[in-house]
C-alpha cells in the first residue's frame, strides 16, 4: 500500500493520459477531441510537476540567510510553464481550424466530414 | 488526504469531460478540471505553474472554447460508443507506461536524480548569479532563458497563424448548402446551434448594461496594474512575464466583453496589437543580441552593465517585460481573431 | 600493354550529346536539324576511326571521368572488343541517318525532332557502353540506352505503340533492376572492384555457388541480348518506325546486349574460371535452345519485321553461344558476328522499311512478285538473307565458319547439330520470301505505280548489302580485332 | 561575431520572422525579400559552420553564457551541420519558389504573415537541429509544428483544413509523447543536456523506465516523421497544402524528424543500449521500415492525384531512411544520412514541378500531365530527372542511397533486404514512368490524337513556369544529378557523422 501510494501520482498520470488519448482518437466531435487532447497534455504536466516535489521541501523561492531549507526542484516547474503556454497556443490554433472547418462543411463531426469529402472527390 | 483526493477528482473530471455529450457542460467541467489541477500545483509547491494554469487553463482556454462553441455546434452527436482501435492504442500506451513505472523512483524521494544532479546548482547559485530570489524565474529567464525565448516565439507563432488563417476572405464552399439539409445531419439531438452565424459575439448584447460598464471601468486600471506587478514581481516571488501578460490580456478581453468589440478596438487597434505581438519578442531577442555587442554570449545579461548581478536583474526585467507584452498581445489576438470570425464568413 | 590517357572516347560520346542540343534548338528548320545529325554521325565515326590505329598497335586508351562512390567509377577504356562495337555502330549510324531522313520524310512522320534527339542520345550511350572500363559505367550506359530508345519505340504514340513500348521498358528495366543490378552489386561485394580485367575479377573471390548465382543473374539481367525467356521485348518493339528497328534492334540495343554478355563473361568472370566451373557449357546449351526455338517461331510470322525480329533473337544467341564455347575460334566468331550480323540484319530491316515506304505493305504474304518492281531492294534483301543463312560469299559464312571451328575445339558435337538445324531453319524462313518476291506474279491490281522507294532509302540499303559482301572478302580488320581480344583473354 | 555564428544561425531568422509582418505592411514584396535573404544568410552560416567543424572540430555554444548542463548548449558536429545545410538550402529554394506560387493560395494582404510563419517553420526546424538540449528540441519542435499546421491550412481546398486539423492532433500527440519521454529521462538522470544524458544514461540501460523513455521518444518522433503505420495523417497534408509548403515540408520537415530520431537513438542513447535493452528494438524498426517501403510504393501506385502519389512515395522513402538507421552499421547509417539529402532534393524538385503545374493549369490529377512535355519542357525535364532519381537510376542521387543501403544489408547478412529494395525500386519506376510516359508521349487532354500529321510547326506554345519557380526547380533537379555523379562529397560528410554516431 505504501509502495502503491509512493507512486500514486504516476498512476493518476497513466489514467489521465490514457483517458485523454482514448478520447482524442475515439471521439468524432472535433471540439471534444481538442478537450481530450488538453486532458492528455495535462497528464504530462502532472508527471513533471509531481517529480519536482520533495518530501518536506518548500517552494523554490530562495530565502536569504536560511541554510538548512530543502527546496523543491524548480526545473520541472520551469519546463511545465513552457508546456502550458505551448498547450494553449496549440489549442487556439486547433480551435481556429474547427471554426473554419465548420464554416466550410457545416459540421464538426469527423465521420460526416469524411462523408462530405468522399462526395467531393 | 487531500493529496489523494485531488488527483482522484482530476480523474473523475477527466473522464466526465469525455462522457458528457453537451459540449458546453464539457467545457465547464474542463474548466473545473483546470482549476483542480492548479490547486494540485499549489499542493506541489509549484506556485508559478499554478498561477499560469489558472489564468491559461481555466481562464483563457475556457473563454476560447466558449467563443468557438458559439460559432459552431454545442452538442456532440449521438455516434458510436466505443472505438476498438483507439482502445487498443490506449491500452497499449497504458501498458508501456505501467511497465516503465515499475522501476521509477518513489515520488518525493529527496535522493532522486532530478533533485541531486542539476537543480542543486540552481538553488545554490540563482541568487548570486542572477539576483533572482525566485529560482523558477532565474531558470526561466536566465539559465534556460533561450527556451523561454522559444516559448515566447511559440505564442507569437500562434498569433501569426491565427491572423494568417482568419484575416482576409477565405473562399466559401458553394456546395455547403447542398449537404447541409441531407441526411447526414439528422442525427442532431436538439438542433441547438445549427445556425451558428446568428449568434452574436459575446459582448454586443450587453451594451446597455451601465453597472457592468462602470464597474469594469473602475476595475480596469487595477487589473492592469496587477498585471504589470505580476510581470515585474517575478524576481522576488511567483509571477513573471507569462502570468502578468495573461492578466493584462484578460483585462482587455474583459473590456471588450463588456463594452463590445468596436469600443475595445478603439482602445487598442488591431494594428497596434499586431505590432505589440512582434515587439515583445523583439525586446527579448534584442536584449540577447545586445549582449553579443557587449562581448557576452547570446542572452548573457551580466555583461550588459558593469555590475554583473545588477545587469542580470535589469536584463531579466527587460525580457520579462518583453514576454509580458507579447503574451498580453497574443491573448488579445486570440480573442479578437476568433470573435471576428463570422464577420468575414 | 601500353596505356594512353586520352579523352577521345569521351569526345566520341559527347559529339552526339551536343548534337542533341542543336537538334532540339533547330527543330523548326528540318534541313538544319538533319544537318546536325549527319555532322555528328560523321564526326563520331571520324573520332572512332582516329582511335583505331592506336588500338591496332596493341595499345589501349583510358580516361577516368569521376569517382561516384569508392569503387564506383565512371571511366572509359578503349580496347579491341569495344572498338569493334564502336566502329560498327558509328559507321552504321551514318547510313541509318540517311535512311531515317528519307524514311521519316517520305512518310511525313510527326515529332521528328524528338525522334532525332532520342536517336542521337541512344548513339551516345552505345559509344559509352562500348568504351566502358568497368561494370558500373557499362550498366549506366546500358540503362541510358533503354530509356532513350523507349522514346523511339513509343514514337507513334498510338495505343499499340505505347503498349509495345511499355512491354519493352518493363522487360529491359525489370530485368536490369532485378538481375543485372544485384549481379553487379554482388560482384562489387565479393570482388571489391568492378573494373574489367582480362583474366576476370571474380576468380578465387567467392565460392562456386556464389559465382554461379552471379552468373545466372548477369545472364538473366542482360535482356538486351534477347536470350529466352526474356526475348519478348524484341518482337513487341517492332512497332517502332523501321529505321529504329533497323539501327537499334538489329544493331545498337541488341548488340550492346550481346556485347555486354561477352564483356562480362570474358572480363568479369574470365575464361579460366568459367571453364573451371563449366558454366560455359550450360550457357552454350541454353543459347542453343534459344537459337532453335526462335527460328521455329520466325517461321510462323507473316509480318516481315516480326520474322526479322525472331531471326535476330536466334542470331544473337549465336554470339552468346560462340563466346560460351570459351575457345579461340569461338570467341573470334562471336566478336566478328557482332559486326557481320549487324550489316546483314540492318540490310534486311532497311528493305522491310523500303517496302513499307513504297507500298505500305507489312506482310510477307502480300509481297508476291515485288522483286520485279523493286529489284535493288530485293537484291539487297537476298544478300542480307544469304548472309544470315551463311552462304558464301557473304559475311555470315565467315562467322559461322569460325563458330564451327569453335565447337570442334570445344568438343561439343551436339552443338554442331544445332548449328546445322538452325542453318536449315534459317534457309526455310528466308528463301520462300526471296522466291515469291522474284518468281511469283504480282497481283494484277497492283501493277500500277509500284516502284522503288526514294533514293535516300534505297542507297543506304545497297551500301549495307555491299558491306556484307566486303566483310566476306576483306574480313582482315575484323579478324585482327577479334584476335587481339582472344590473345588478351586466353 | 564569428564565435556567435551558432546562435545567429537561429536568432537571425527568428527575429526576422517576427519583424516580417511589420515590414510587410509597407509592401508584401519586402517580406519576401526578408525571408529570402534570411534563409540565404542561414545557408551561408551553415556552410561556414561546416568549414569550422571540418577544420576545428565540434562547436559548443553556451546560451546565456551558462555552462551545460545548467544552461542550454548549441552543440554542432558533423551530423547536424550536414542537416542544417539541407534544411537551409531547401528553405531558401522554397522561399524563392513561393514568390509567385503562393499567389494561387492567398491574397496579398496575408502574404507578410505567410512569410513570417514560413520563416518560423524553418527556424523551428533549424533550432531542432543545432541544439544540444533535449527539451530545447521540444520547444523548437512546437514552433515548427504550429507554423506547419497553419501553412497547411491555407491550402485552397477545404480538405486542407481537415488535413491540418488531423496533423495537429497527431503532431500534438507525437510531441506530447516526446515530452513524456524527456520526462522519464529526466526523472532517471536529472539532466536535459544531450551530452550529459549520454554520459549518465548507460548505468540505467537495463531499466524498464529508460526503455519506456526510449519508446516514447522514438514513437513520438516517428509520428512526426510519418513512419508507417503512423503515416496516415501525412498524405492529406501533402496533398492539400500549398505546393511550396508541401515541397519544403517534404524536403525539410521529415528530414529533421529523422535527424531527431538519429540523435536520440545514437547520441542520447549509445549503440550499446541496443544490446542491453530489455527488448530487442532492431527487428521492430526493421520490419516497420520494410513495411513502409513496400506499403508506400504500393499505395503510391494506386493514386490518381499526383500530390497524393508523391505523399505515399514519401512514406516509402521514409522507410528507406529508417531502414538505414535500423541496420545499425556504418554503411547503413551513411545510406540513411545520404538519403536525407537525396530525398530532400528529389521530393523537393518533384513538388516544385507539381506546384508549377498547379500554377499553370490548376489541376493535380495524373491524367492532367498528358502532353505537358511540350507546354512546360523545362519543368518536365526537372520532373523526369527527379523521377528517375527516385527510382534509383545510376548517376542520380537515388542510386547512391540505395547502393549504401544494399551494401549495409549484405554486410550484416540480411541479404533478403536487397530484393525488397529492388522490388520497391521497380514499383517506383512503374508509378513514375506512368507520368513520364504521359508527359512526353501522349497528346494533351482535349487535343486530337496526332496520328501521322506533321505537328512540328504547330506545336502548342511553351508556357513554362515563371522564372522565380523555374530557377529553384531546375537548381534542385540539377543537384540530383550533380550529387549523383560527384556523390563522394556528401558521402564523405555522412561517413564522418556515421562513424561518430556508431563509435
Amino acid at each position: 500500500m505504501v509502495e502503491l501510494l509512493a507512486k500514486y501520482n504516476y498512476w493518476i498520470v497513466i489514467i489521465l493520459l490514457t483517458t485523454g488519448l482514448y478520447g482524442v482518437m475515439a471521439r468524432q466531435n472535433l471540439i471534444k477531441k481538442i478537450i481530450a487532447l488538453n486532458v492528455f497534455q495535462t497528464a504530462v504536466l502532472l508527471f513533471y510537476v509531481s517529480m519536482s516535489k520533495i518530501e518536506g521541501g518548500t517552494a523554490p523561492v530562495l530565502i536569504k540567510g536560511a541554510k538548512q531549507i530543502i527546496y523543491d526542484n524548480p526545473l520541472p516547474q520551469v519546463l511545465m510553464l513552457t508546456a502550458i503556454v505551448v498547450g494553449i497556443s496549440t489549442t487556439a490554433v486547433a480551435l481556429t481550424f474547427v471554426t473554419l472547418i465548420y464554416r466550410e462543411y457545416g459540421t464538426i463531426e469527423e465521420d460526416q466530414i469524411l462523408e462530405l469529402n468522399k462526395h467531393n472527390d | 488526504m487531500i493529496d489523494v483526493a485531488i488527483p482522484l477528482f482530476l480523474v473523475v473530471c477527466g473522464i466526465a469531460v469525455l462522457l458528457v455529450k453537451d459540449l458546453m457542460s464539457s467545457i465547464m467541467i474542463f474548466s473545473v478540471y483546470s482549476l483542480l489541477i492548479a490547486i494540485e500545483w499549489v499542493r506541489l509547491n509549484a506556485i508559478d505553474v499554478a498561477i499560469t494554469e489558472a489564468a491559461v487553463g481555466a481562464g483563457i482556454s475556457t473563454v476560447l472554447f466558449m467563443i468557438i462553441l458559439s460559432r459552431t455546434k454545442s452538442v456532440e452527436e449521438c455516434k458510436k460508443s466505443i472505438s476498438i482501435p483507439a482502445l487498443l492504442v490506449a491500452v497499449g500506451v497504458a501498458g508501456v507506461l505501467l511497465y516503465g513505472s515499475v522501476d521509477l523512483p518513489n515520488l518525493r524521494d529527496p535522493n532522486i536524480a532530478p533533485s541531486t544532479h542539476v537543480s542543486p546548482y540552481y538553488l545554490e547559485n540563482a541568487y548570486k548569479q542572477t539576483g533572482q530570489e525566485n529560482a523558477v524565474a532565474a531558470i526561466l529567464a536566465s539559465y534556460r532563458g533561450y527556451d523561454t525565448l522559444g516559448e515566447t516565439t511559440v505564442v507569437a507563432t500562434a498569433a501569426f497563424c491565427l491572423i494568417l488563417l482568419l484575416r482576409g476572405r477565405r473562399h466559401t464552399n458553394k456546395d455547403l448548402k447542398k449537404y447541409e439539409d441531407t441526411s447526414i445531419n439528422k442525427c442532431t439531438v436538439k438542433g441547438v446551434g445549427i445556425k451558428p452565424t446568428k449568434t452574436s459575439p459575446p459582448g454586443s448584447e450587453q451594451d446597455k448594461d451601465i453597472i457592468k460598464k462602470t464597474v469594469t471601468k473602475f476595475l480596469m486600471p487595477f487589473i492592469q496594474l496587477f498585471g504589470l506587478y505580476v510581470i515585474v514581481h517575478g524576481e522576488l516571488g511567483p509571477g513573471g512575464g507569462f502570468q502578468g501578460g495573461v492578466v493584462l490580456g484578460v483585462s482587455i478581453i474583459v473590456y471588450s466583453l463588456v463594452f463590445g468589440f468596436k469600443e475595445a478596438q478603439q482602445r487598442m487597434s488591431v494594428k497596434a496589437k499586431d505590432l505589440l505581438v512582434s515587439s515583445g519578442v523583439l525586446i527579448y531577442g534584442g536584449i540577447g543580441v545586445l549582449a553579443l555587442f557587449f562581448g557576452g554570449n547570446y542572452l548573457q545579461y551580466n555583461v550588459l552593465l558593469p555590475d554583473p548581478k545588477f545587469a542580470s536583474i535589469i536584463g531579466i526585467l527587460g525580457i520579462e517585460i518583453g514576454v509580458g507584452i507579447t503574451v498580453a498581445a497574443v491573448m488579445i489576438t486570440l480573442f479578437y481573431e476568433t470573435v471576428r470570425i463570422d464577420a468575414n464568413g | 600493354m601500353e596505356i594512353i590517357e586520352s579523352a577521345r572516347p569521351v569526345y566520341a560520346i559527347l559529339v552526339s550529346l551536343l548534337a542533341v542540343v542543336f537538334i532540339g534548338i533547330s527543330g523548326k528548320y528540318p534541313n538544319l536539324r538533319e544537318m546536325w545529325t549527319m555532322l555528328a554521325a560523321v564526326l563520331k565515326f571520324g573520332l572512332v576511326v582516329s582511335m583505331l590505329p592506336i588500338i591496332l598497335a596493341g595499345k589501349v586508351i583510358e580516361y577516368h571521368v569521376t569517382t561516384v562512390l569508392p569503387g564506383l567509377d565512371i571511366a572509359f577504356r578503349v580496347d579491341s572488343l569495344g572498338m569493334t562495337l564502336a566502329l560498327t555502330a558509328s559507321f552504321l549510324w551514318i547510313i541509318t541517318s540517311v535512311y531515317a531522313i528519307g524514311y521519316m520524310r517520305s512518310l511525313d512522320e510527326h515529332a521528328q525532332t524528338r525522334f532525332f534527339m532520342c536517336f542521337a542520345l541512344a548513339l551516345s550511350a552505345v559509344m559509352g557502353a562500348a568504351f566502358s572500363a568497368n561494370v558500373f559505367t557499362l550498366f549506366v550506359f546500358y540503362e541510358i540506352i533503354t530509356v532513350t530508345t523507349f522514346g523511339l519505340v513509343a514514337h507513334e504514340e498510338t495505343s499499340e505503340a505505347i503498349k509495345g513500348a511499355r512491354r519493352y521498358l518493363t522487360y529491359l528495366m525489370g530485368t536490369s533492376i532485378f538481375f543485372f543490378l544485384p549481379a553487379m552489386f554482388l560482384t562489387y561485394n565479393y570482388a571489391g572492384t568492378l573494373d574489367f580485367a582480362s583474366q576476370g575479377i571474380l576468380a578465387g573471390k567467392a565460392s562456386y555457388t556464389i559465382i554461379s548465382i552471379i552468373f545466372v543473374l548477369y545472364i538473366a539481367g542482360i535482356a538486351k541480348a534477347g536470350m529466352m525467356p526474356f526475348h519478348a521485348w524484341l518482337p513487341s518493339a517492332m512497332v517502332a518506325p523501321t529505321p529504329v528497328s533497323a539501327l537499334l534492334h538489329a544493331v545498337a540495343v541488341v548488340k550492346v546486349g550481346v556485347f555486354t554478355v561477352v564483356r562480362i563473361l570474358l572480363f568479369v568472370f574470365g575464361i579460366d574460371l568459367l571453364s573451371e566451373i563449366g558454366l560455359g557449357t550450360y550457357l552454350a546449351y541454353f543459347a542453343s535452345f534459344t537459337i532453335i526455338t526462335a527460328s521455329i517461331l520466325a517461321l510462323k510470322q507473316d509480318n516481315l519485321k516480326l520474322r526479322l525480329a525472331y531471326s535476330t533473337v536466334s542470331q544473337l544467341s549465336y554470339i552468346v553461344l560462340a563466346v560460351a564455347l570459351l575457345t579461340p575460334s569461338g570467341i573470334t566468331s562471336s566478336i566478328i558476328h557482332i559486326t557481320i550480323h549487324a550489316f546483314g540484319k540492318i540490310t534486311l530491316f532497311f528493305v522491310a522499311g523500303a517496302i513499307f515506304v513504297a507500298t505500305g505493305k507489312k506482310y510477307i504474304s502480300q509481297m508476291d512478285g515485288i522483286g520485279r518492281r523493286m529489284p535493288f531492294t530485293m537484291a539487297a534483301f537476298t544478300v542480307g538473307a544469304f548472309s544470315m543463312i551463311a552462304i558464301p560469299p557473304f559475311g555470315g559464312f565467315v562467322s559461322k565458319w569460325y563458330l564451327i571451328l569453335g565447337t570442334v575445339e570445344a568438343h561439343m558435337l551436339p552443338i554442331m547439330v544445332v548449328l546445322v538445324a538452325s542453318t536449315l531453319l534459317n534457309a526455310a524462313y528466308f528463301l520462300p520470301i526471296i522466291y515469291s518476291a522474284f518468281f511469283k506474279e504480282l497481283p494484277t491490281d497492283e501493277v500500277e505505280g509500284l516502284r522503288e522507294a526514294p533514293p535516300m532509302v534505297v542507297v543506304p540499303l545497297v551500301i549495307t548489302a555491299l558491306g556484307t559482301l566486303t566483310l566476306f572478302f576483306w574480313p582482315s580488320l575484323l579478324l585482327d580485332l577479334a584476335r587481339m581480344v582472344v590473345s588478351l583473354v586466353m | 561575431m564569428i564565435k556567435h555564428l551558432p546562435a545567429l544561425l537561429i536568432v537571425i531568422p527568428l527575429l526576422a520572422a517576427i519583424i516580417t509582418p511589420i515590414i510587410g505592411r509597407i509592401h508584401w514584396v519586402l517580406s519576401w525579400y526578408t525571408v529570402t535573404i534570411t534563409t540565404f544568410i542561414s545557408f551561408v552560416i551553415s556552410l561556414s559552420l561546416l568549414q569550422t567543424v571540418l577544420l576545428q572540430g565540434d562547436i559548443s555554444y553556451w546560451m546565456g553564457g551558462w555552462q551545460p548542463p545548467w544552461g542550454i548548449e548549441y552543440a554542432i558536429d558533423n551530423l547536424n551541420v550536414y542537416v542544417m545545410i539541407i534544411v537551409s538550402f531547401m528553405a531558401l529554394a522554397g522561399a524563392i519558389y513561393s514568390k509567385n506560387n503562393i499567389n494561387v493560395e492567398i491574397d496579398e494582404a496575408r502574404k507578410p504573415f505567410f512569410y513570417s510563419v514560413y520563416l518560423l517553420f524553418v527556424t523551428g526546424l533549424m533550432g531542432m537541429v543545432v541544439t544540444g538540449d533535449i527539451f530545447n528540441i521540444y520547444v523548437f519542435l512546437e514552433i515548427t509544428s504550429l507554423s506547419g499546421y497553419a501553412l497547411i491550412a491555407i491550402g485552397k481546398k477545404r480538405q486542407a483544413l481537415v488535413g491540418a486539423y488531423n496533423y495537429l492532433i497527431m503532431g500534438t500527440i507525437g510531441a506530447t509523447f516526446f515530452l513524456l519521454g524527456i520526462g522519464y529521462l529526466y526523472l532517471m538522470t536529472g539532466t536535459l543536456n544531450i551530452a550529459d544524458l549520454a554520459a549518465r544514461l548507460p548505468e540505467f540501460y537495463q531499466t524498464k523506465a529508460i526503455f519506456t523513455a526510449f519508446t516514447f521518444l522514438v514513437v513520438g518522433l516517428c509520428i512526426k516523421l510519418a513512419l508507417f503505420p503512423m503515416h496516415f495523417w501525412m498524405p492529406n497534408v501533402y496533398t492539400h497544402a500549398p505546393s511550396a509548403v508541401s515541397a519544403v515540408m517534404a524536403a525539410t520537415g521529415a528530414k529533421v524528424a529523422a535527424y531527431a530520431i538519429i540523435r536520440v537513438m545514437f547520441t542520447v542513447f549509445e549503440p550499446e543500449f541496443y544490446t542491453l535493452a530489455p527488448f530487442n528494438i532492431q527487428p521492430i524498426l526493421l520490419i516497420l521500415a520494410v513495411a513502409a517501403i513496400l506499403a508506400g510504393s504500393i499505395m503510391a501506385l494506386a493514386q490518381t492525384d499526383i500530390k497524393k502519389m508523391l505523399a505515399y512515395s514519401s512514406v516509402g522513402q521514409i522507410g528507406y531512411i529508417v531502414l538505414g538507421i535500423s541496420l545499425m552499421s556504418v554503411n547503413g547509417m551513411i545510406g540513411s544520412l545520404i538519403h536525407l539529402l537525396n530525398h530532400a532534393m528529389m521530393k523537393g524538385a518533384l513538388f516544385f514541378v507539381v506546384g508549377a503545374v498547379v500554377y499553370r493549369t490548376g489541376l493535380t490529377s495524373i491524367e492532367n500531365f498528358r502532353g505537358l512535355g511540350k507546354k512546360m519542357p523545362l519543368s518536365m525535364a526537372a520532373f523526369t530527372i527527379a523521377a528517375l532519381s527516385m527510382t534509383g537510376v545510376p548517376l542520380t542521387v537515388g542510386f547512391v542511397s540505395k547502393w549504401y543501403l544494399a551494401v549495409a544489408s549484405i554486410e550484416i547478412g540480411m541479404w533478403w533486404l536487397v530484393p525488397v529494395i529492388l522490388l520497391s525500386s521497380l514499383l517506383t519506376a512503374i508509378y513514375f514512368w506512368r507520368i513520364i510516359d504521359a508527359v512526353w508521349f501522349k497528346p494533351a487532354l482535349g487535343e486530337e490524337s496526332h496520328g501521322h500529321e506533321h505537328d512540328d510547326h504547330q506545336k502548342p506554345k511553351s508556357n513554362d513556369a515563371p522564372a522565380s519557380m523555374l530557377i529553384p526547380t531546375l537548381t534542385v533537379a540539377m543537384l540530383c544529378l550533380v550529387f549523383g555523379v560527384f556523390a563522394y562529397a556528401p558521402v564523405s560528410l555522412a561517413e564522418k557523422a556515421a562513424v561518430i554516431l556508431l563509435k
